[in-house]
């Protein structure tokens, strides 16, 4: 767990897309910067990272390593490297504990490098990095992409690929600061930087010696590295928890607030929870027209809160406030109290964006403490404990940006919301279809109906033994083995009463060719009931994680739609809605959609 | 749009550039020259905030200025 | 449109009500720049300020309240009220000149009084042997030291 | 043989004056003063005085003239009235909790509801405080408990005094602890604790009982007379621990609002008849809470002048009756006038109190220049916010760069206005007050409300001291001798 600490904005070049440009004469005191020291100690942060501005011009650069030595944490500096071409500088630095550089290269030709950053340091620049090959360190150099060296970014490859130690990254350019300023002059379309990062990982992945392994790029959409998708990398996967900026008194969490997921374009993407996205910048300047969503392909609607650390609960006052809110994710940490003792879990998944993850937690409620030991929890009722916010939050005027502290409640909300859509499907009667029957999960909802003769019952399901498992448990069944939206083409016009899905509609290849088809085979008058899982977290011990991390549960989902989402697909389609209820808090995380066939 | 300008006895164009930066992200500005001004040109959505805009922009170029000790001499 | 404002000399002082904005004209002969700016800055929290140079010895400071919709008696109590304080900085700054060495002692010894000297707690956390390193070929200086002075600076990108 | 004098420059040494009614007040430098007829002054401005007259012996007694400038005196007077200037912060205020069972139009501090308990200060940042406060360079160390209503949280006023009785044993600081409480949380237990402890007791009475309820509203009881009864327990209880109780008694505050203006009457005789011995007519605060309900408190400082000049006429017509009981405004400067000395009230000296002299701890840990700065920031204004008990250092916080400013700013040395003003020895401005009402920490004095109501103080203060009886002049030197109440010193 890593603390940026930028020290002041100074700095012995001058980048011409520099995103703190206008900041350079604003400078941290050296008692600012120890006090973040400590503090980021105090956090149970593991290593402390200096940026800038550039750091190593400080005179207190020693200093500073010195006292985070002291603390016992490791040292880390974001940097140009120039003063690391000084050998004895980088000595005393490895002896302070210097474990990780992340420096700065934009080119493998002098003179774009230096036009780059206004000064002539290109020489000093290789010869810090020919220093820092061979000392064990976690080693990156960052190369970020504008206009003037976008058609030579495999010079860089070129250059990195015998120095062994060093992972290349490719950055996209930040319109912030010198950027934003000569925006025209400096950024590229994204489109376009995007190929040529695309080409230059390519060539690297051909010629360096590690090859992907040695590859990274940042601030880039996904869907415009295809191939590359997984060689993301930002402060999260560097394992950065916490930053401060020089004028700020605390950490806070490292986010991506400067970016965004254009809507719509990026909604049903599966690449959106890694994804950078674009910089809003950006954004306002060229929209999203050069965005390739990815809508297609399975994902997760499940994540994980991991345990990091167990404490004695204070017997007043709140351990988060008392101890200040800021660097603590209101999305990806989770604190929960129970019996005097306060446990801290994080999520680092990234099979979704902060932003679904703060839904799932702060808005929706769906946080659950998975109580059992199975790779994936499949009773929910028995499996999970709901978790929610404590009363104590309630009269706290942190509370809005807090990350909270949450407490299990013993209700069982799963056999709850289970129970009351099961006994109103058992009063169905006339011709029922069900869309993805699974195996038997309703098979005695649906028995009495049969064996009273009052309910004729007909199901579809892609897998074999699902319909085997069905037919042996309701013999009186018909049922249809193939994906819903081919199987529905064969069944007579008209010929059904009611259409159930039961946790199907996400498994759906196209929701919407299905809704179609259903709108013929339900008679007018008829219903549709759709019912569907949201996204949910499960705060498990790091045992439980790996665990599920292991297992060989496939992804089925195709969306994680909630009730609205699958409502504005469904809208306009010859339905009209009945009856809506969405996940909240007082909910588990089912949804449930009533609809009546429209007449005509 | 509002034009404010910026004499070059009263403040210094560091603290103008500063300013401009700081307030990047909220209106699109033009800086150019004429004369012994610096000026710069406030675009946003509406009358109102161009006012609020270019109102805190000069507040901000006095207030660096001031605390830089006056314009660049 | 500059209207004048009741009590106030139009030389000095004019208004534009509907804007919202008033402005007071000053002479430099007798107040100095430094004593602009430090009424000013009192200013910048409860208006937009901007300084004008109509001509030379003359600074132009236009004050605009921050909430909009100041009719003319607000304006006319604003401008009074800047004038006031422009009178007080000028005459701070002279009095501060002549007694610079009265005030400069008494609050010398005010923090000598208050601060006490540095305890062990302090020296503690000063770290012998973390002196800065060496800098023969002037990388850690900061490129405004570096650079700035120089004639030719490497270009802006030309793309 | 001598010259004759001819012009004002080579008689009077450098004086400022002030004409009131008939009379002229004349100061010097260094605070030294004399109250002239008309007649005199015009003399002494023109060097007109006969060498040996009665008024060149009054006005070299007071080294006002130039030939018999006495420098050595002059700085000696000088640094006297500032000997403070060596002290640092004595007065140290902790707000143990927001939380306040009563609802005062005027509150100053913030308050929050009885729910409210997450505004209470935590043990952790309670033992932090302490030893911030205990690292000052002063000697004398007051911790004065305010709030909120401090025994809302009493459990964190016990552990502040423990721990800070335990710590100062190798401090070894003049210890004393006050607490201002409403009393209406009182009860034996805590009485017995506090005695116990030496903490001295300090309310809020402000007039009579109808006045008093009115304005301080405690649900389903009346604040007057939950008040005034432990006031008599209490001085009972001093008395029967065999202390003077013309010296050991609890003391009250008042907080002058526009009702009480025209109530001196009986303000004055409320504190006679509850035995109090001093009475502090405070003008309301433009801080916190009180900034929201201006319109129904507030009221312009002649009327405040007016009110003030009745009570003093009334009190000191009291003490002439033989009823021992000051008026601490007068008190104050009296001191100041007549002695020479500073009683070091934070809020009247130059430079000012705030961090040099008194420090603000809230219940969070944040520590600020003065209670002043406190509610600035409640409201929503932190300008006067200097660190953190859990991060800062003492230093950092004494030293801050605000509290730098400050110091030069209150110097009344570089105030315009002040530094012609006659009664610049005795007085002082606060920033927070110029900065809140002003919209600078310098302030202008013209503007200021504080200095009209120290302005017109001092005049009739002036007033007396030219025109009053023997009696009266006895009775206003008295208030200025201070007895020290030793018994509240921590052991």
């Amino acid at each position: 767990m890593k603390a940026l600490i930028k020290v002041g904005y100074a700095c012995n070049e001058h980048c011409t897309f520099c995103h703190t440009q206008e900041l350079r004469e604003i400078q941290g005191t050296s008692a600012d910067v120890e006090r973040k020291i400590d503090r980021a100690k105090a956090l149970g942060h593991t290593m402390v990272v200096l940026s800038g501005g550039e750091p190593t011009i400080r005179p207190e650069l020693m200093h500073w390593a010195g006292r985070v030595a002291a603390a016992g944490m490791d040292f880390g500096l974001v940097t140009n490297g120039l003063v690391l071409a000084y050998a004895e500088v980088l000595e005393r630095l490895l002896a302070l504990r210097l474990r990780y550089v992340y420096m700065s290269l934009h080119c493998g030709v002098g003179e774009t490098h230096d036009r780059m950053v206004r000064a002539e340091s290109f020489a000093t620049a290789l010869r810090a990095l020919d220093n820092l090959q061979g000392r064990g360190l976690q080693l990156t150099v960052n190369c970020v992409v504008t206009r003037a060296n976008l058609r030579q970014l495999r010079s860089l490859v070129d250059v990195i690929a015998p120095r062994t130690d060093a992972v290349l990254k490719f950055s996209a350019v930040e319109p912030k600061g010198g950027a934003l300023r000569l925006h025209d002059l400096v950024v590229p379309r994204i489109s376009e930087s995007a190929a040529a990062v695309l080409d230059a990982l390519t060539y690297g992945r051909a010629v360096m010696p590690g090859g992907d392994a040695r590859l990274r790029h940042g601030g880039f959409p996904l869907c415009l590295l295809p191939g590359f998708e997984h060689s993301y990398d930002d402060l999260r996967t560097h394992a950065y928890w916490t930053m401060v900026e020089t004028d700020e008194a605390n950490f806070y969490p490292v986010d991506d607030r400067n970016k965004q997921h254009p809507s719509p374009t990026c909604d049903d993407c599966r690449l959106r929870g890694p994804c950078p996205g674009l910089f809003r910048a950006y954004h306002q300047r060229y929209g999203a027209d050069e965005l390739r969503p990815q809508t297609l392909g399975v994902r997760g609607n499940a994540f994980d809160w991991v345990l990091e650390a167990v404490d004695d609960a204070p017997s007043q006052g709140c351990p988060l406030r008392d101890d200040g809110v800021t660097p603590w994710e209101p999305a990806r940490h989770l604190f929960v109290r129970h019996q005097g003792r306060v446990a801290r879990y994080r999520a680092t998944t990234r099979d979704f964006h902060d932003d679904t993850l703060t839904r799932a937690k702060h808005e929706l409620g769906q946080i659950y403490l998975d109580a059992s030991r199975k790779p994936a929890p499949n009773d929910f009722a028995r499996d999970l404990v709901k978790l929610s916010r404590s009363e104590m939050c309630s009269p706290c005027p942190e509370r809005a940006h807090c990350t909270g502290m949450f407490e299990p409640e013993f209700s069982d909300v799963f056999e709850r919301d289970d129970a009351a859509v099961r006994t109103r499907l058992a009063a169905l009667a006339g011709d029922v279809l069900e869309i993805g029957c699974g195996y038997g999960r309703t098979t005695d909802v649906w028995r009495p109906g049969l064996e009273g003769g009052t309910l004729r019952y007909t199901a579809v399901d892609p897998d074999p033994e699902a319909i085997a498992a069905t037919q042996a448990a309701l013999p009186a069944a018909t049922l249809h083995c193939g994906e819903a939206e081919l199987v529905l083409t064969a069944l007579p016009t008209g010929g059904f009463d009611h259409a159930v899905a039961l946790h199907a509609w996400n498994h759906l290849g196209d929701a919407v060719a299905v809704i179609d088809a259903l709108a013929r085979v339900v008679r007018p008058g008829g219903e549709l009931w759709l019912v569907d899982d949201g996204v949910f977290g499960l705060a498990r011990t790091r045992a439980q994680h790996e665990l599920a991390q292991r297992s060989e549960a496939a992804l089925q989902h195709h969306r994680n739609d909630d009730a609205g989402r699958a409502h504005a697909r469904i809208a306009g389609r010859g339905w009209t809605l009945v009856e809506r209820h969405d996940v909240g808090p007082t909910t588990s995380n089912q949804w449930l959609l009533r609809y009546q066939r429209c007449p005509t | 749009m509002i034009e404010l300008r910026f004499h070059r006895d009263l403040y210094a164009g560091t603290a103008i550039d500063s300013a401009l930066g700081r307030f990047a992200g909220v209106a699109r500005f033009v800086r150019r020259e004429d004369g012994a001004d610096f000026v710069v040109e406030v675009h946003a959505q509406s009358p109102g905030r161009e006012r609020t805009v270019a109102g805190e922009l000069a507040n901000f170029a006095l207030g660096l200025t001031v605390e830089a000790g006056g314009p660049d001499r | 449109m500059s209207e004048s404002l009741f009590g106030m000399p139009p030389a000095n002082v004019d208004a534009d009500i509907a804007e919202g904005r008033v402005a007071l004209t000053v002479d430099t002969s007798l107040h100095s720049l430094d004593a602009i700016y430090a009424a000013a800055y009192a200013f910048i929290g409860r208006c937009y300020v901007l300084l004008e140079r109509p001509a030379p010895e003359r600074v132009r400071v236009v004050l605009a309240p921050k909430p909009s919709g100041a009719d003319g008696d607000a304006l006319r109590a604003l401008i009074g009220e800047f004038a006031n304080e422009l009178l007080s900085a000028t005459w701070r700054r002279e009095i501060t000149r002549s007694n610079r060495a009265l005030i400069e002692a008494v609050t010398m010894q005010a923090f000598a009084g208050a601060l006490g000297s540095p305890s062990l707690d302090d020296l503690e956390a000063f770290q012998f042997g973390d002196e800065p390193f060496e800098d023969p070929l002037g990388i850690a200086q900061s490129w405004e030291e570096k650079y700035r002075k120089k004639p030719r600076t490497p270009e802006e990108p030309t793309e | 043989m001598k010259l004759p004098v001819s012009d004002s420059r080579s008689y009077a040494a450098f004086f400022r004056f002030r004409e009131l009614g008939e009379h002229v007040v004349v100061t010097s430098l260094e605070g030294e003063w004399v109250v002239l007829r008309r007649d005199e002054f015009s003399a002494f401005a023109n060097g007109k005085v006969e060498p040996g007259s009665d008024l060149d012996v009054r006005l070299q007694a007071r080294n006002l003239v130039r030939e018999h400038f006495d420098v050595r005196r002059a700085a000696e007077t000088m640094a006297r009235r500032r000997r403070f200037v060596h002290g640092g912060p004595n007065l140290h205020l902790v707000v143990v909790t927001l939380r306040c069972n009563e609802t005062c139009v005027y509150c100053h501090a913030s308050r929050a509801d009885l729910d409210a308990v997450h505004t209470d200060m935590t043990p952790e940042i309670a033992d932090a405080t302490v030893d911030m406060i205990l690292r000052t360079t002063s000697p004398h160390v007051t911790i004065e408990f305010q709030g909120g209503e401090p025994l809302v949280a009493f459990p964190i006023v016990e552990r502040i005094v423990e721990r800070a009785v335990e710590k100062n044993r190798s401090a070894g600081k003049q210890l004393e602890f006050t607490m201002v409480s409403n009393l209406a949380l009182m009860d034996e237990d805590k009485l017995r604790w506090l005695l116990g402890h030496r903490v001295q007791i300090c309310t809020s009475i402000d007039g009579a009982k109808s006045l008093h309820d009115k304005q301080r509203v405690l649900p389903m009881a009346s604040s007057w007379d939950t008040a005034t009864k432990w006031i008599a327990r209490i001085n009972a209880a001093y008395a029967e621990a065999g202390l003077d109780p013309t010296l050991y008694h609890v003391e009250a505050l008042l907080t002058t609002t526009r009702e009480t203006l025209s109530r001196w009457r009986e303000v004055v005789d409320t504190y006679v008849e509850l035995g109090c011995r001093a009475l502090f007519l405070r003008p309301v605060d433009p801080f916190g809470f009180a900034e929201k309900t201006r319109r129904v408190v507030e009221y312009p400082r002649a009327e405040y002048l007016a009110f003030y000049r009745h009570a003093l006429d009334y009190i000191i017509e009291k003490n002439r009756a033989g009823v021992e009981i000051l008026e601490r405004y007068a008190a104050i400067f009296l001191t100041k006038i007549l002695t020479g000395d500073d009683p070091n009230f934070l809020d009247i000296r130059s430079p000012g109190g705030a961090g040099i002299g008194q420090l603000a701890y809230n219940f969070d840990g944040k520590v600020f220049s003065s209670d002043e700065g406190r509610m600035l920031a409640a409201a929503g204004d932190p300008t006067f916010l200097l660190g953190d008990v859990r991060s800062s250092s003492y230093r950092e916080i004494v030293g801050h760069p605000t509290i730098r400013a400050m110091a030069i700013a209150s110097n009344l040395d570089g105030q315009p206005d002040c530094i012609d003003c006659t009664y610049v020895p005795y007085c002082g401005t606060q920033p927070e007050h110029n900065h809140k009402t002003l919209g600078t920490m310098m302030g202008r004095m013209r503007e200021s409300s504080m200095c009209a109501v120290h302005k017109g103080i001092q005049d009739i203060l002036f007033e007396k001291l030219a025109t009053a009886d023997n009696e009266t002049l006895e009775i206003l030197r008295r208030w200025t001798t201070i007895r020290p109440r030793e018994h509240f010193l921590q052991p």
